[in-house]
């Protein structure tokens, strides 16, 4: 299990995330959600170490305290990070084969065949989230934390991916925040955070699509 | 208003009083030639352009017009009327060209260039070679006058700072220091903003650069040093932005590097080198305001 | 005469591939090889042994990353504090020798400096051509990236800055015998490593192709750069 | 009142924007919705200057303001308020909205309009607030109402809802019919559909760069 206990962050003096606690198991999938500036992101970033934080993160059972983002990485915890991250004067395929096979990539997107030496800079939104998903997904990771990786996405690719996170779910623990498609993606979760302002006000346990989306409406305008 | 008097006055009976003794006379106007650096400084810093190269809007006038002392004195008034005019387009011409920090590189790229190949400088003069390494010499005038000149210099550029802090161009420089796009968004003109804080800042430094000149009697390419350059930002470091506080910091500077410098020649440079490599930790200020909202918003 | 050529031709190559290899992995302007060149020359003054110069270059190397790592966040504040150490080099050079200004030394180890220039090329270029090019690629674009798929991004920055550091100092040591050496020596040669390392940079290439461009750079700007080492 | 036709902007081979034409009215406001990265953002950065367009025309009071500087462009009555607000960090929020009007008045007159506009917005108790005090929502009203005070008559809003709670954008969305009584028009974009629905008389869809007109 992947454990987030009473994290704080603070940047420039101003309270980001005040104690949140959070967890994924595997062979379960959660959903983020909150408005921007909730905190959301800022919680991935600080299990992946990638900002200073208080509190505790361990993975399965062990602390894992000031450990820098590579080694955690290395444990097994990989961040697709938001903003379609992509190193901008890398070609797609060096892009993904940071992490992998590029053919891997290609049997999940098999558009990426035919951008593969394309700079990544220069890729429209949507292809730049199938290279920062495919680069997550081929390192295979026992927790993958997904940042928004349905933003301006084809409903063809959301689909594929959401397949993909679906057969990644058999071993591995998921966390997704998203914006687009709560609908589609409520379905394959299994406990939703809602967060606001810092904390987590609200923890959800998914039985269907309908009554989470329903107790999701009272806090958020969707 | 009370506060600009205040500090003006306590300006001057620093000129009066040091005034007294002809050391502590000399030393005044070195004292004022750093602040007045530091001034010009800080007129940039307000629009948000951190110079590092300042040494040269500071020198390349009065470089010059040495130089075309050697021929005669109205070579040398055309030359200084030349260097301040290209050393502006210069600096206006970085500006436009770069963001923030691109600009901290230029100019400190530019004014070590200018360091190096200052000394290859060299011409014949009635038999005599100049220039080089040595440098060229300057008119001078009589202490108690360039006192006076140094005093009214330094309350003057003073004074244009504090109220120009209080106007409306005060304000375009301070928003434009900020946040560039969103003064644009708001109409502001970014260009005439810009070329108005390196104006401004230009003028204070070339008249430093007078005076240095008559302090002297001679210009060396040591006018371009790094250490120069980094005057400035490293006093307003010490006076945290404030630019009474920084005008104050670079007469304390400048007092103990003599005493430093008296004590072991060398002395005072790695005071510098040492509040240079603390400046991350000390002058959290100067760096963090570039910073963009959304950076802290996560 | 084609021999002085090849020698400032390697000295702005190797200047501008240390500059260039600390801005784009490092992600700083390092200001301190300057200061680095010159101490170079000192050493070969005091104590003439090269394997004294480049170890001290090492230790100041991995002190001034780790400075950097400990308390800069920016570009701008590594930048800056590299100038400070800088100098605190050249001034500390300074307050050892106050006899006179210039110092001579009677040996001429300065072709010697091609030697070290290929010697490096080579070996930036086989990195990068190796597997582990990749993940250097990944760690001049984007740091936060590369740590996020596992490359100890502090590891390779360390080990970058105490190198090249080494290797300024080494040059200083090598070319003191053509060299009036005083505490600024290294100025000229800095200089004309970043302008090189700038011009380059507007190719916009990654990789083993960039420091190619570098060197074709050097070679064609080593006739105008001569005048200011 | 504004027109525009045509519009075409590329990045590299990669088009932003094909032929996007639209006219909006005195007064009317108008939502633009679309997927993200279909270039909402990117429109509204070229009507206010802040981007250059490859291709076509913008004309506002029937004349031409394409590619004009944004200062320029803020002369001629639109301004644009960011996405996520830039507020002038160093400045109050008194100063920030007083910077806004110095453009076309002394100094003294510019804070004392400032301070006139926050009373008739009920935001006054803002106004001693150093401008990194503020939340997400009030920056939010800071950067609409700094807009709103270059004088502009057309406002280009770039998702003024989309960092907000339930209790904040009712809050926002109150501000905007304000505006709207002293016939300001507006141009939003913005995927909050509900709330878009109260405040909007027009809605245009923007998808991979083309423009589609919706009831």
């Amino acid at each position: 299990m992947l454990m987030a206990e009473n994290i704080g962050v603070a940047f420039n003096g101003l309270q980001v995330l005040r104690g949140v606690t959070f967890s994924v198991e595997r062979g379960t999938a959660v959903l983020v959600v909150g408005p921007n500036g909730s905190g959301k992101s800022t919680l991935f970033r600080a299990v992946m170490g990638t900002v200073k934080y208080r509190g505790k993160v361990s993975v399965d059972g062990k602390v894992i305290e000031g450990m820098p983002p590579h080694r955690r990485f290395r444990l097994g915890i990989v961040l697709a990070p938001e903003k379609m991250r992509v190193a901008e004067n890398l070609t797609v395929r060096e892009n993904i084969e940071i992490s992998g096979r590029f053919r891997d990539a290609v049997r999940i997107f098999p558009e990426l065949e035919h951008l593969k030496n394309r700079k990544a800079g220069v890729l429209s939104g949507g292809e730049r989230q199938i290279v920062v998903f495919s680069r997550a997904v081929l390192s295979d990771p026992s927790y993958l934390l997904l940042d928004e990786p349905f933003q301006a996405l084809s409903d063809e690719n959301v689909e594929r991916m959401i397949s993909e996170i679906e057969r990644r779910k058999r071993r591995a623990g998921i966390a997704i925040i998203s914006h687009d498609r709560i609908e589609d993606v409520v379905e394959i979760c299994d406990t939703l955070y809602f967060m606001l302002s810092g904390r987590v006000r609200r923890v959800i346990e998914i039985e269907s699509a309908e009554q989470a989306i329903k107790k999701l409406e009272k806090y958020m305008i969707l | 208003m009370k506060r600009i008097v205040a500090e003006t006055a306590v300006m001057l009976s620093l000129a009066v009083i040091m005034s007294l003794s002809p050391y502590y006379s000399w030393l005044f106007v070195l004292m004022s030639i750093y602040s007045l650096l530091t001034l010009s400084w800080l007129f940039m810093r307000k629009a948000g352009r951190i110079s590092m190269g300042h040494s040269f809007l500071f020198g390349f006038p009065v470089f010059l017009a040495s130089a075309g002392y050697s021929f005669s004195s109205e070579v040398s008034i055309q030359l200084f009327i030349a260097g301040c005019a290209l050393s502006f387009v210069i600096f206006y011409i970085f500006a436009e060209m770069t963001g923030r920090t691109a600009f901290v590189f230029l100019t400190l790229v530019f004014s070590i260039f200018v360091w190096v190949s200052s000394p290859k400088l060299v011409f014949e003069k009635g038999g005599y070679l100049t220039g080089g390494e040595v440098g060229f010499s300057f008119p001078t005038i009589s202490q108690k006058e360039l006192h006076i000149l140094t005093g009214g210099t330094l309350t003057l550029f003073y004074l244009i700072y504090r109220i120009i802090g209080e106007s409306r161009a005060g304000y375009f420089m301070r928003a434009v220091g900020d946040d560039e796009t969103a003064s644009k968004a708001v109409g502001i003109d970014l260009r005439k903003i810009k070329a108005l804080s390196i104006l401004l800042s230009g003028m204070t430094a070339w008249s430093a650069g007078i005076i240095y000149g008559l302090e002297f009697g001679h210009i060396s390419p040591e006018i371009f040093s790094v250490e120069i350059s980094v005057f400035p930002f490293i006093a307003s470091l010490i006076g945290a932005g404030n630019p009474f506080a920084s005008v104050l910091s670079s007469f304390g500077l400048v007092y103990l590097s003599k005493i430093l410098n008296s004590m072991y020649p060398g002395l005072m440079g790695i005071v510098y080198a040492a509040i240079l490599i603390l400046s991350p930790k000390i002058g959290w200020w100067v760096y963090v305001k570039g910073k963009r909202l959304d950076e802290k918003a996560g | 005469m084609a021999l002085n050529f090849l020698v400032s031709f390697f000295s702005i190559a190797l200047m501008a591939l240390l500059v260039s290899t600390n801005f784009r992995i490092g992600k700083f302007l390092n200001l301190s090889l300057g200061g680095l060149f010159a101490a170079g020359g000192y050493i070969a003054y005091f104590t003439p042994n090269p394997v004294f110069a480049a170890l001290s270059g090492l230790l100041f190397g991995t002190l001034l990353s780790l400075a950097i790592s400990k308390i800069c966040r920016s570009v701008i504040e590594a930048t800056v504090l590299s100038l400070g150490a800088g100098i605190l080099i050249e001034r500390g050079l300074e307050i050892v020798h106050r006899s006179s200004y210039y110092y001579f030394v009677d040996f001429d180890y300065s072709t010697y400096v091609i030697l070290l220039g290929a010697v490096s090329y080579l070996f930036v270029l086989g990195i990068y051509l190796s597997p582990l090019g990749l993940k250097m690629k990944f760690v001049e674009e984007d740091h936060e990236l590369a740590e996020l798929y596992g490359i100890n991004t502090g590891m390779i920055f360390t080990v970058t800055t105490s190198l090249a550091s080494a290797c300024a100092v080494l040059a200083g040591f090598l070319s003191s015998g053509s060299l009036a050496i005083s505490p600024t020596t290294g100025f000229g040669y800095l200089i004309s490593g970043i302008i090189v390392s700038a011009l380059t940079a507007q190719l916009r290439q990654v990789g083993a192709v960039h420091y190619l461009a570098l060197l074709a750079i050097s070679f064609a700007a080593a006739r105008f750069m001569e005048v200011l080492i | 009142m504004l027109r525009v036709n045509g519009l075409m902007k590329r990045l590299d081979s990669l088009v932003l924007l094909r032929d996007v034409s639209f006219e909006a009215k005195k007064g009317e406001i108008i939502c633009l919705y679309g997927p993200n990265g279909s270039g909402k953002s990117t429109l509204l950065k070229i009507i206010s200057g802040l981007e250059r367009a490859d291709g076509g025309h913008v004309f506002f009071r029937d004349r031409e303001i394409t590619n004009l500087s944004p200062w320029e462009i803020v002369e001629n009555g639109i301004a644009h308020a960011f996405q996520i607000p830039r507020p002038f960090r160093s400045m109050s929020f008194l100063e920030n909205l007083a910077v806004s009007c110095m453009r076309y008045m002394d100094t003294d007159d510019a804070f004392r309009q400032a301070e006139r506009t926050a009373e008739e917005f009920d935001v006054d108790y803002l106004l001693e607030r150093s401008s990194s005090s503020l939340s997400q929502g009030e920056l939010k009203i800071l950067e609409i109402l700094r807009a709103y005070l270059t004088g502009a008559e057309l406002l280009l809003l770039d998702e003024p809802f989309a960092s907000l709670d339930v209790e904040n954008a009712r809050f926002l969305k109150e501000k905007l019919l304000a505006l709207k009584e002293k016939q300001v028009s507006m141009l939003v974009t913005s995927h909050r559909m509900r709330i878009m629905e109260e405040v909007a008389d027009r809605f245009l869809e923007l998808k991979e760069g083309k423009l589609y007109a919706h009831g």
